[in-house]
Order: C-alpha cells, then structure tokens, then sequence
C-alpha cells in the first residue's frame, strides 16, 4: 500500500477568512496548501504556529496542527514545537509587525540558532489588525495612519532579509503573494533546506495600503543566482531594491538539533544525591 | 564555603540531618560570606532560633548582613583575635567571645589553611568528632591531591585538638538515630529538577537567573540523559513561549525563573491557560520588588502568581514546604499541569533552593505527566479540542495523529477551536476551564494540617517549617494549636479548608511579605471563621520558630 | 455607522444626550455590524435593559452578536422585507416585527441610500425630527458634496415620512432640558488622552492594541501641538521603559495599552515602583484571558492591575465610572502618580473607550502633575534621593540639577540610592513606600457614594452607571439602598471604606468578570460587615440596572 | 566667568564597585569618566542608564543621573530620557547577554529609531552576574559552563556589530578595555557623532572566561579608515575576526528627534469634542 498523497485543498480548513476582499494573505494561504501537497506531507505532520496579526489568523484556515499564539512570540512557540517534534514539519507564519517589532528579538535569536523551519513572514508595512499603523518595515514619510505624524514616521524602514542575514539565517528569499506558484515553490524550497528558512512575502494590504495594489506590477525576479556566500549576498542585499523574487541566500550551516536518547534511569538520577 | 560543605557531608556520613545556607556581600566574588548551618539528630525543615557558634576567621563588612546572624547569651563567638574586634552589633548581643588564633594555628602547620583548624574545631565542639571529617576529606582529596589531604587532616586535628582545650561549653549532638536506608544531601533546587524529571518533564527552555539558576544547570545536564531536551533561551519571553510550542508537541515541559521573569512570563501563561497547554514555571523567589535583592530569600511573588494574568485566567499554584518537598511539590505540579492541561506555578524561594539539607531519600511518587490523549476520531466524527466535557478536561491529540488536526488559540473559541467573540462560547470555556481545576480531586496533599486545637497557624512555603517547631513547641506547653500549611495555594478548596478549620477560632497567619500577600489572599479566597492575626514580615530575615511560639503564647492565654 | 454618527450629532445638537457603542463580527472590514443607541434628554452613564427599536437593513450573522440586542414585547423590530426572515433568537423576545422596505424606498430617491432612509425613520420615531439631521448633514456634506448632501437630505426626509406614518408606538423623546453651555460628543479613549495632557502629561510611548488604539491615536496628534512628544514604540517592554526613563528625566508620562500589553509591562511597573519614578498606564480592559476577545469589555484584568507585580510593589490603580469620567480619572491620575512618585494603572475598558457619548462639558479640575523637586543642596550637604521622609515622598531631582546627581535603582538600595541587600535598608525603603501612598489625602474622590441605607450596592468601573441606574430605581420602590463605587481601587482606604459601610446589613457586589474579582478583593483587602452577594458575568454582554434593580429588589425584601 | 571644567574624576562616585579584581569593567568605567571630561561636560549634564548584569552596575560608580533599570531594557530607558530631554548626554551602557539577548529588540530598534545617543556594550563573551552561561557572543564550543552542554552550544555567535549596521546604527566601533585612552577617545567620537552610536568594548570576565586574559596580546587597531559606505563596512564586518578596533562605520543619517513647541493651548483641545 502506498502513503495516500494530498492535495493543496486536504490543507485547508473550512474555516472562513476574516480577511478583507483582495486581502494579500489568501494567496499565501493558497501557496502554503500547495508547498505542503506538492512536499507530500501529510496534514497531520505538518504544523503552522503564528501570533497576532491579520496574518496570524493564517493557522485556523489551513488543516494542520495550528497554533494562534500570541503577538510577536510564534518564532518562539514554533522552536519548542520542532525541538521537541522533529518529524513534524513546523512553519511560522506571521506579518511585519508580529515579526519584526514585537517579535524581533525571537527574529534574530532564530535565525542564530538555526532550528530547521521555515519563517513565512507575509509583510504589508502595516500594522493590518490594529488599523494601519506604520511597522518597523513601512516607508519614512507614509502618513496616512492616525498614528503617524504629518509627513511620516521619519524612522527609516527596516531591512528584515539584512539583518536576517546578519543573524545568521540559513535561506533568505522573497516573494510576492500575487505569485501563489512561485511562493509556493519557495516555501517548499524553504522547508526542504535544512535550518532557518526565512522567506518574506510582499503581502499587500488593500485596506490600509491602497497602493500596494500596483506591487504587482513591479515586482520582478531576482537576476541572481542564490548564492552562499553570506559578504556576496550582504551587498547584494543592501543595494537591492526591494523588489526582486527569489532566492538571495542558501546558507549550509548544520541546523541546531537536540538528539533524544537515554542513557540512563531515574534511579541513576537519584544516586546523584546519596550520601 | 568548602569547609561548611564538608562539615555537612560529615555530618551527613555520621548519621546526622544538616541544613547548610549562606549569606554574602555585594562582591561578585569574595567579599564577606557566612555559612549559616543546623545540625540535627533528626530531621530538620527550619532554622533555629539563634545560633549556638559563630566562627569567624575575618570580620569584613559583616555588618552587611550581621542582622542575619542571630545570636544569644548562649551563644559562642569564636574569633580570631588578628582579624580585629568582634562588630559591636555581634557582641552586644551577649555572646560568649573566645579567641580563637585560627590563622596562627594554621601556620603551625605546614600547608594548613585557617578554614579547616575552624572545622576541626567546629567537629570537637559539636561533638562530631574528626573521624566523619576526615572521611569526607578522604573521598574529596586523598586520590588526586595526596598532599592536600595529608596537610588538611594535620590542619583539622590541630583544630579539634585545640577545639577539645578550649573553655567554651556547647551542646553536643546527641547520638544519631538509627538510619534506615541512605541519605541525601540536596539543595531545593537540585530537588525541584529532579521532582520535574521524576515528574515526566522531557523539556525545559529557560533563562538564568539568580536564584533559580542551579535548577537550570540541573536539568540542562539530567535531561539530555534522559532522552529529554534543555535549551537556553534569549530571554523568558521565549523561554515560556518554547515550553508552551514544545508542550503542544507532547512534552511535558518546565521553565524556572525568579520574580523579574516570571513577570515576563505572564502573557504566556495566559496563552497556556486559553489554549490549555500544560506548562510547570519554577519560581525561586527573592526580595523584591523589582530587581529587589535577587540573593535573599522573601515570599513575595503570591500576589503575582496567583493573580499575575491578565483576564479570568484561572490557573495552578503549588508552593514546597521544606527542601525535600521541593522535589514532591514540582513531580506532583507535573501531574496536575498535565492532568488539567493548565499552567502550574511551583513558588519556591532562594532559602529552599539555594540551601543544602541531608534528608532521607525522596520516596517513590505515583504522579507522572498523564495527558488525556486524543485519538483519531471514527470515521465520520470530527474532532473538537475545546468539546464541553463533564470533567473539563477535553482530550488533546499529540500532532502527528491523524485527523485530530486543530488550532490552538488564545483568542475565545467554539468548542473546535475557531475563534468566537460569543457571550455563549466565551462563558462555557470560561466555566470549562475553571472546573477542571475545582473538580479535581487533590487527595491530601493539598495541604500539610497537623494537630487540633481552637488556635490554627496558617502559613505555606518556607515559612511551615518555622511554624510547625512553633506549633510542636505550644503544643509541648499545653497550647492547642494546629497547623494549616496548603501546598495548592490555587484553585482554592473551600470545603477542605471549612473542614480544617473545624472548631478554630483563633487565626495566626505566618508569611514572610511585606503586604500581608497571604493573609489577604486567604481572607479574599476562604471563608475564615475570624479575622487573623497576622505574624509577617519582608526577607531577607527568616521568620524563625521562636517568634511564631511566642505570639502563640499570647494567642494561647 | 455614519448613520448612527450623525444620529448622535443631531441629537446633540438638539440638546440631547446620547450614548454609542456598536458591536460587530470578526471581518476586519464588512461583515455584520450593529450601532447601538440610546438617546436621552438627561446624562446617560449606563446601557438600557432593553432596546426599544431594532432596524436592520439586513441581517448576515448577526446572530454572532444578538445575545448583546436585548429586546422584549415592548420592542420594535423595522426591518428590510429584502433582508428576509427575522431570525429567530430575535424574534422570540416577543418584539414587534414591522416591514421597512429601506433598498426600495432608498431607490425611489436618485442617489439615496438605505442608510439615510433609516436615519430619517429614526428620527421620525424619537421624535427627534428632520432639521437636527439636516443641520447635520449640511455640516458634513454640503460644502464639499453637495449633491451627496441632497441626496442623502432627501432621503432622510422620505424616511422621516415613511416612519411618521407607520403604525409603530414608540416612546418619544421628551423635550430636551435647557442647557447651561455646550455640549460634547466624545470617546472615553479620547477623554482619558484630553483627561492625560490636562494632568500634565508631554510624554507617551506606546504600542498599538485594539480597544486603546484610539486614546493613543489621540495623544500622537493632540502631544505635538502642545509641546510633548509621541513615539510609537517597537513593544510593550520598550513602551513602559521608555516612559520610564522620560519621566525620570522630568516629562510627566503615560503609556495606554489592554490585557496582553499589560502583561509585558509589570516588570517595568515594578522598576517604577522601586526607582519611585511616576507614570501612568490607561489599561483599557477587554475580553479575556489571553487574546480573549478584543473588540468586546470585560473587567477582568482588575487582579492584574493591583497584584500583577512581583514582589511587595504597591502602587496607584484608579478606574474611571463613565465615559467623561475618563477624563477626571485620568487627569487625577497623573497627578497622584507625580505627587507620590509611583505608578498609576487606570482601568478602563473597551466599553467605556470606544463608545461615544454626548456629555456636559468636562470642568476644569485642580489636579495637575506637581511633583516634588529637589534643589541643588546646600554646600556641604549630600543629596539622599531615597530620603526617609515622614511623608514618605523624597524630594526628585530634575536631571541637569548641579549636585543631585544619584543613581535611581531596581536593585533595593539605601537612602542614597547606594545598593543594599540589608534588611533594615529594605523595610525602611518598602514602609516609606507603602507610607507614601496611604498617607495621601485622595479627598472625595476616592469613590462615588451615594445614598444611604442598609443595603449597599459596591461596584466600580463601567458597572457604575447601570448600578447607580439601578439603585435610584430601587430607591424609587422605597428600598433603602446606597452606592459605593471606589474610583480609587489601589490603595485601599479602611477607614473610609468603614465610614462608608457604616449601618449597611447587606451588600451586593456588581462587577463585569468570571472568577468574581472585584469580590475577592474587596473580602480581601477591607473589613465587610457582612459575606456580600455577588452579581458578576464575564463580558461581552454588560450588566444591564435592571439586573442590579431585580437583585436589590429580593435583598430589599 | 568661565564654565568650571571638570576633570574624569569628577564623573566617579565614591561608591565600591562589586566588581572582581581584574574585571575588565573597570577599564571602561575610566574610559567613560575620561570621556565625559575630555567632552568638556558637567556631571548634572550627563546620564548613564544600563540595564543588569556585572557590567550593567556601572551607573552607580559615575557621578552622573544613573539610572540601573532591568535586564535588557536600558536603551528603551535612555531612549525616552534622551526624547524627553534633548539637552542631556545620554550614554547607555551594559553586556552582552543584557544587550544582545534579552535586549535584543530594543537593539535593533534603537540602531533603526536612531536617536542621538551612545550605546556602550562590555562584551565578555559570558553571562558573568550569573555566574558563567553562554550569551549570544559566545564561542559555539565554549562549555566551561554549567549550563552548556559539553562540546558547547553549538551556536554561531552573534555578529552584533552586522546586525547594528544592518539595523541601521550611524556609527559602529570596537575598543578593548585594556586600552583607556582609546577607548575613551571612541566613546567622545561616539558621543559627538549624530544619532545612535555604537560602541562594544571587549572587557575580559577574568572569572568565568580567564583565557580573556589574552585578548590583550590580540587586539589591534583596524588597518581601515572609518568608511561611510554601508556596503563596504558590511563587507569588512562580514571578514573580519572579531580583533581589529576603531571606527568601523560612521553613517550619516538624522538623528530621530522630536520637535517640542507649543501650537495650541489646552482649551483649543477641549474645543474639538465641543458639539
Ligand atoms: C502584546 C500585544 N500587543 C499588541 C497587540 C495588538 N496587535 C494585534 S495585531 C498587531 C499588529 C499586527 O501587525 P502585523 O503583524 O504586521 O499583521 P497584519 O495585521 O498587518 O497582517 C498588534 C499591534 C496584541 N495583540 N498583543
Ligand atoms: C528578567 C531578568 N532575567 C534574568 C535576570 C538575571 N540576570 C541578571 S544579569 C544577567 C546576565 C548578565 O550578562 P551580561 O549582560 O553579559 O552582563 P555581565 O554580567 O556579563 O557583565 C542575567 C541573566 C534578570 N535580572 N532579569
Ligand atoms: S486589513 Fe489589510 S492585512 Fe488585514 S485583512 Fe484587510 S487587507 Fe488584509
Ligand atoms: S564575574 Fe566577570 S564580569 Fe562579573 S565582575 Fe567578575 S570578572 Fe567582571
Ligand atoms: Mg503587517
Ligand atoms: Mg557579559
């Protein structure tokens, strides 16, 4: 008998979306279903762990074991999950906000200590669920948010595939959500690698960034070949535009595992302690 | 330190009970440092009214903590005349002073150091003897350092020898009892790791701490040993949240942090608590607030663990009661985590975790991390994580089993797990979550309750062994007086408690904060026949038995 | 949304008030919503038992949200034919269903749209009339859209016709009482961000979190132009400290955040507490635990707010009684936490935050931050931050102070801020900090009390406005029944609490939470003369006075 | 009348450190005094926040408004003095574990949000007020811990003077602590330098990490001139081994700052809500 093989649908919920209309993240969902049916896993192996966020509501829509943790913390829930599952095959999901504000610090820690998983960042330079405010990847002088003063933050926006980079990450690339086959192919490519894969997806919101909408006639893919040497593609990286699909790094340090066996009993333990 | 460990092994090997803490100075290293120890011929779970010898080999800025050093007209100070005058606030008190020329009588022979005249002096006085000592000297030094051995026994004669000569009365130990089986020797802290691994916990993610760190190093080198995994997370905010990940993965799973990270780790709890995920956080307490003084001992953190989460976020909280039950307390907090799928605080503090004791050996516990387990639903059936069931509990599958894929949430859910913002759902969790932990049946383990009588000592923690010398001692002077000690501070077990304090009418609530957390705890949560009287005060001085006994004495007249 | 808007400013404008809140499903945008009103010709504090019209022109999943639509036979349901049935858990209440074909009778007018046909019915049925909506109308539109002005005036004139001649009894509006001044439309988020820079404050960092996002999309505008400074933060721990170290440097500061936020800022409160720097947080509470529910209220992030620091940490937690007690509540929170160097918690919650209410201008208050500053010493003398005061209070320098400069400490330290682990140094820094904030003269406004009688209703929060409703309900029926309703919740005040409590024999406690929070603090931190009754439900649906009248009425019996 | 002009000692306290004798903590606390002076600055003028550790207890033994908060959120505590108070000198100081592994966040953000202040890290390798485990620094095969696995980690350190930069921090330095005057000499360029300056001094903890001794025979100044180029520094940092001290970026970015004028008065604020 063989292992029965899903399709991109067996990875989806029957939950409906909150999502608005037009809303970047259902093609992420979409690319995520179909990474995990063309990786030919099965739903109950896989795992997909997020926070807070409009895309972090990613989870209940897809038919895996979900975790809608909390804000800015998934990177953390979804190391505990590997390093105790390794036969799962964990994915964090997670916006721009959830990712890089609140949760930079589990952002970096994860890319150093290199746990084999797969980082889906679907990134919108907005706060989505909280009614558009700037996020650390949103442009100096937008200011169409309450929150921002005339003319914009001024804070220059954050370079998450640089500092991914930085951190030590193993596989670096970017995606459009537009594209579902092309994200598809990168998220497999992502769970495939061994270690930390990072992959942002340029993920338009249309309610709070209207503009976004012409992402699509601008993004193109990267004229690169993935490279592994990480000085190459940190130049690369800092004169890129932004806009280029694609893989930017592919890294080959070992990924971090704990190696489960025993060696000895409780009584051992015990021992430790008599006089 | 090395001496007074030695001293405690000695005893140990002689068939004594020991309790060994220390105290210290700012310095991160050196610095002014004592070794505060009781010797006992039977089991010991608190410290004593005074100390009967105090050994000084230099003063330093003793003053820093000479509160903590309580001593009596009968007690000792045996002094090196060359470190200068005894500190006014030591002599005052009465205290015999002998000198004592440690550092002279160890020039007297060749490679002998001045801590080890003192602990040959210490074993004559106590009546120990050199034979204990010179044993553990052995087992330390003789193979690798021959000529150490050979100067430190020489150095520990001379000081029993001179100890012997010495005008200076001491109580001796009285014979030890016969031993059944071995001893221990353990800290509250290697206790608590142990208690998590005998417990089940195959996960541990944490960040240091001061004094919780020793836990750490405990199971970072036991559960690798054991087929589990220890990692060292970048700060507590990801420490709980890895517990959490890898306690959704099928591990039982623990953390152990001090008050500033358990303060970091209250969201999470939160989370542990929505999604239901069994998680066990070790709290060592010590003085706060804030970073407070992180190496004094204080039972502070009540408040924050019971009432530290945000939301109706009703949760378990076990507290130790002596350095043995450390390791009961955390296997049994294991059980009920797991039993209850809800997060389950330990509130140790720094005086249990970070002293060493000589105990008898921990005895087999029946409880182990025992998950209701979900199974792949019968065809046709779907699978609902959060399903209303009588107990509360609700089976939870372990990822990898087909067809019991759900998402876990923090958000209020259906019984499926969807997410609902419905009055309907949000009240049936709500109800579900707090009755599996009320319906649970805690046996008599919740609390230690000892004796009968109108008068009733409440207390919890490191406090029950204060107050349970105290309440033997009243009781010696004809007192009725009982002790209530819960070791499940929350959920609350209002029939349980209504039936110890059957016939009490006398309330004395003994805690070490400075607020009273227990006391208005105990007043908010329980039914109390009287309002109590109330014996409490900050770390770091320990609430010691004779203070308790005299405010029964009052209470009793 | 727009419509219940101008409903709302039209209603002001002629001199009415009104109070509302809308609730809605989980779509981020679209999806069923409802705008709830209630309108009135004198202050409104509270919900009403029931809703006397529901129109809806349709009906998605409203039943998601219908168990917050309470109606009863005396309701009228005017709804769209086109939308099809009523659904039958509104239906069953036993409210009168009307047909108001709103998409035919918008389309009969070009450029009408449903919504201002409802408008127009609205207004017909209150009584409100046409020309309020039309002024309006004419104040939003006009200029700049004139021909959507007409279309939409035209409109709402056919509605108001359509509605005048339905066969549909409903309470008028009685006349509007004569006004003293203007009036205000306002948030309670608004008010506690207006309430904030009257208090002094120039200083917020803060990160976004649904229900408070609008208090401090209030500050991000409203700071700059009175010379203060925005910035939002990267986080919860980032937003506390930040106001931290802009309050030590002399800027009054605030942060605003709900539940999970709050739980990343208590370690930071407890620095606060221990470096005695003020700050303010506005803690608007929402469903919980964990994620919770976002977008509906609850007040069960009271135990959180008072014991959700570790350690002995006492310090200020105020709540606010109704939406333009916002303002009060948080004006006098700022100045309590700068006068007593400590910080202050206001809890609000999402139902008071988000909901928009038309008040009586807020008075001006005498509270403003003044906090207690240190001058250069004199020659000679060495300035002690940390100076054991009578008042508990030791005066702060401004940094840039010659000669005051010190070092502010988590760590617990001595007078001078200098480190110490010493037990004298740590009960005479945690008495002066406990000192500080009982010996407060907090005046009147520590509760709101009204009445007299033996049975006494203790609430607090958003509970406030439905018990006061309540009990003046009761008083009418001739129970003798009183309010006490603290707005200062942490300190406790016993003596005045006693004062409060003198003569009652019975007590109802009404709160908005699962586990009964406000209860077991009030047995816990007061001297209740009597084992009160407890009227509490979680959130989303509030407690409404006739709930509170029913219970007062069996008491009253 | 001319300004007093205070000397290094001036900026000491007289309080003892706690320090181990040895500590490389205590060449920097005399680099920051000297600093202070040669800035020509007066002690009230001057702010030192740090967050806790060994090195984080450094506030107290200057004679300045310390301000010692709590592990890993100094630079969220020195951020919001230096918005609320433009006119102070602001220098942030700690280690690394405080630094770069609790306070990894508000590291990053703190290089993004560049507001004009200089971020001194006493890098040991090590968590030394606890007593000796691994930080983000450490060597992956370091195990002389009681927390680390034999072997190590297994961890790649941290790179945090790569992650500065592609954080955006506007000046980046290396001192030693053996080395006063060059030390100090960085930390008053950094000081000066607009925005947010970065600067980690190795400092040995002779306790737990002893073979730190050595540094002292490794350190050598950096062959490079400073560059301003973002690319190239990205490309040195990349090669570099760890040794070479000076200034290695110095950006030129704005520093984040926020105007404080009064527009309106407080009853033109009430007027908004006015029907
Ligand atoms: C501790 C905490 N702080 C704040 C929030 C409020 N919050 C929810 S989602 C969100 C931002 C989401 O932005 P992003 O991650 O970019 O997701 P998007 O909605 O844009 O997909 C915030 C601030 C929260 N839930 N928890
Ligand atoms: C929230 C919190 N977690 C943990 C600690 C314990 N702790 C104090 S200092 C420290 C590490 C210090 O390392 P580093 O910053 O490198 O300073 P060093 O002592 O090496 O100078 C830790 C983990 C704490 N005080 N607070
Ligand atoms: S608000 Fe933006 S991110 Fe959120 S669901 Fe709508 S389009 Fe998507
Ligand atoms: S432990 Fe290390 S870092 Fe700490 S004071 Fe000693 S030498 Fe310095
Ligand atoms: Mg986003
Ligand atoms: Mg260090």
């Amino acid at each position: 008998m063989t292992a029965p093989t899903y399709s991109a649908k067996d990875f989806r919920s029957d939950v409906k979306p909150v999502w608005c209309p037009g809303c970047g993240d259902y093609g992420v969902l979409a690319s995520i279903a179909k990474a995990f049916a063309d990786l030919e896993l099965a739903p109950h192996q896989t795992s997909v762990v997020s926070g807070i966020g409009c895309s972090s509501r990613i989870p209940a829509y897809t038919n895996t074991y979900g975790f809608h943790s909390i804000h800015g913390r998934a990177l953390a829930v979804g190391a505990g999950l590997k390093l105790a599952r390794p036969d799962l095959t964990v994915l964090v999901a997670g916006g721009d906000g959830d990712g890089f504000s609140i949760g930079g610090n589990h952002f970096i820690h994860a890319c150093r200590r290199n746990v084999d998983m797969t980082y889906v960042v679907m990134d919108n330079r907005v706060y989505g669920m909280t009614k558009g405010q700037p996020s650390p990847t949103t442009e100096a002088d937008w200011d169409a948010s309450a929150m921002a003063p005339p003319g914009g933050t001024g804070v220059t926006p954050f370079h998450p595939l640089a500092i991914a980079l930085a951190s030590g990450a193993n596989f670096i690339a970017r995606a459009f959500s537009g594209d579902i086959n092309g994200t598809a192919a990168l998220i497999a490519e992502g769970v495939r690698h061994p270690g930390f894969s990072f992959i942002t997806v340029m993920s338009p919101c249309i309610t709070f960034r209207e503009e976004q909408r012409d992402w699509k006639t601008i993004v193109r893919p990267t004229g690169f070949p993935p490279t592994s040497d990480p000085a190459q593609a940190a130049r690369r990286l800092m004169t890129d535009d932004g806009f280029n699909m694609g893989v930017l790094y592919r890294g080959n340090r070992d990924s971090f595992a704990k190696p489960r066996s025993t060696e000895c009993t409780i009584a051992d333990l015990d021992s430790e302690f008599a006089v | 330190m090395t001496a007074a460990n030695m001293l405690v092994d000695a005893a140990a090997q002689a068939g004594y009970y020991a309790l060994f803490s220390r105290s210290s100075g700012p310095q991160i290293r050196g610095g002014e440092a004592a070794a505060l120890l009781r010797l006992s011929a039977e089991p010991i779970t608190s410290v004593d009214d005074t100390f009967q010898i105090l050994l000084a080999i230099d003063w330093l800025n003793v003053v820093r903590f000479a509160a903590e050093l309580p001593l009596g007209p009968d007690s000792l100070i045996l002094a090196d005349p060359a470190a200068g005058e005894v500190p006014e606030i030591l002599s005052r008190t009465g205290a015999r002073i002998v000198d004592l020329p440690m550092k002279d009588l160890a020039q007297s022979i060749p490679g002998g150091r001045p801590n080890m005249i003192a602990l040959g002096v210490v074993a004559a006085l106590t009546g120990l003897g050199v034979e204990p000592v010179a044993e553990v000297l052995g087992k330390s030094l003789k193979k690798k350092h021959a000529d150490a051995f050979e100067a430190s026994l020489a150095a520990v004669r001379h000081g029993a020898e001179t100890g012997q000569s010495l005008d200076a009365p001491c109580r001796s130990l009285p014979a030890p009892l016969p031993r059944h089986g071995g001893r221990w020797t353990i800290s509250g802290n290697h206790a608590a790791g142990l208690g998590a691994i005998r417990g089940g916990i195959r996960f541990c993610a944490a960040y240091p701490i001061t004094p919780a760190t020793e836990s750490l190093e405990y199971l970072s080198s036991a559960l690798p040993k054991i087929g589990g995994v220890f990692v060292q997370a970048e700060d507590e905010l990801a420490s709980i949240n890895m517990c959490i990940g890898a306690s959704f993965g099928g591990d039982a799973s623990i953390t152990a942090t001090a008050g500033p990270g358990l303060a970091l780790m209250t969201e999470g709890l939160g989370l542990a608590v929505s999604s239901e995920t069994p998680v066990v956080v070790l709290d060592v307490q010590r003085g706060g607030p804030s970073t407070g003084i992180p190496t004094k001992s204080e039972q502070s953190d009540l408040n924050i663990a019971i009432y530290g989460l945000h939301g109706d976020a009703p949760h378990l909280v076990l507290a130790p009661q002596s350095i043995g039950d450390c390791l009961f307390t955390t296997q049994w907090a294991v059980h009920l985590a797991e039993a209850m799928q809800a997060p389950c605080i330990v509130l140790s503090d720094q005086s249990l975790g970070q002293s060493r004791a000589v105990i008898d050996p921990a005895p087999a516990s029946p409880f182990f991390a025992n998950r209701e387990i979900a199974r792949t639903p019968a065809e046709g059936e779907t699978f609902k994580r959060y399903a209303l069931t009588n107990t509360g509990v609700s089976p939870m599958p372990i990822p990898g089993t087909p067809g019991c894929q759900y998402t876990a949430d923090g958000l209020e859910h259906a019984e499926s797990g969807t997410p609902s913002s419905q009055a309907s759902d949000h009240s049936r969790q709500l109800d579900k979550r707090l009755r599996k932990l009320v319906l649970h049946d805690y046996g008599s383990h919740w609390a230690s309750i000892e004796g009968e009588g109108e008068i009733a000592v409440i207390t919890w923690g490191s406090c029950t062994g204060a107050a349970r010398e105290a309440v033997n001692r009243a009781r010696a002077d004809g007192i009725n007086a009982k002790l209530i000690a819960p070791r499940l501070l929350y959920p609350t077990l209002p029939e349980q408690m209504a039936r110890a304090l059957d016939g009490v009418s006398k309330i004395l609530v003994v805690e070490q904060s400075h607020l009273g957390q227990f006391n208005r705890y105990l007043r908010g949560e329980y039914d109390l026949p009287v309002r109590p009287d109330l014996l409490s005060r900050p770390g770091p001085l320990p609430i010691r038995p004779g203070e308790i006994h005299a405010r029964l004495l009052a209470m009793g007249k």
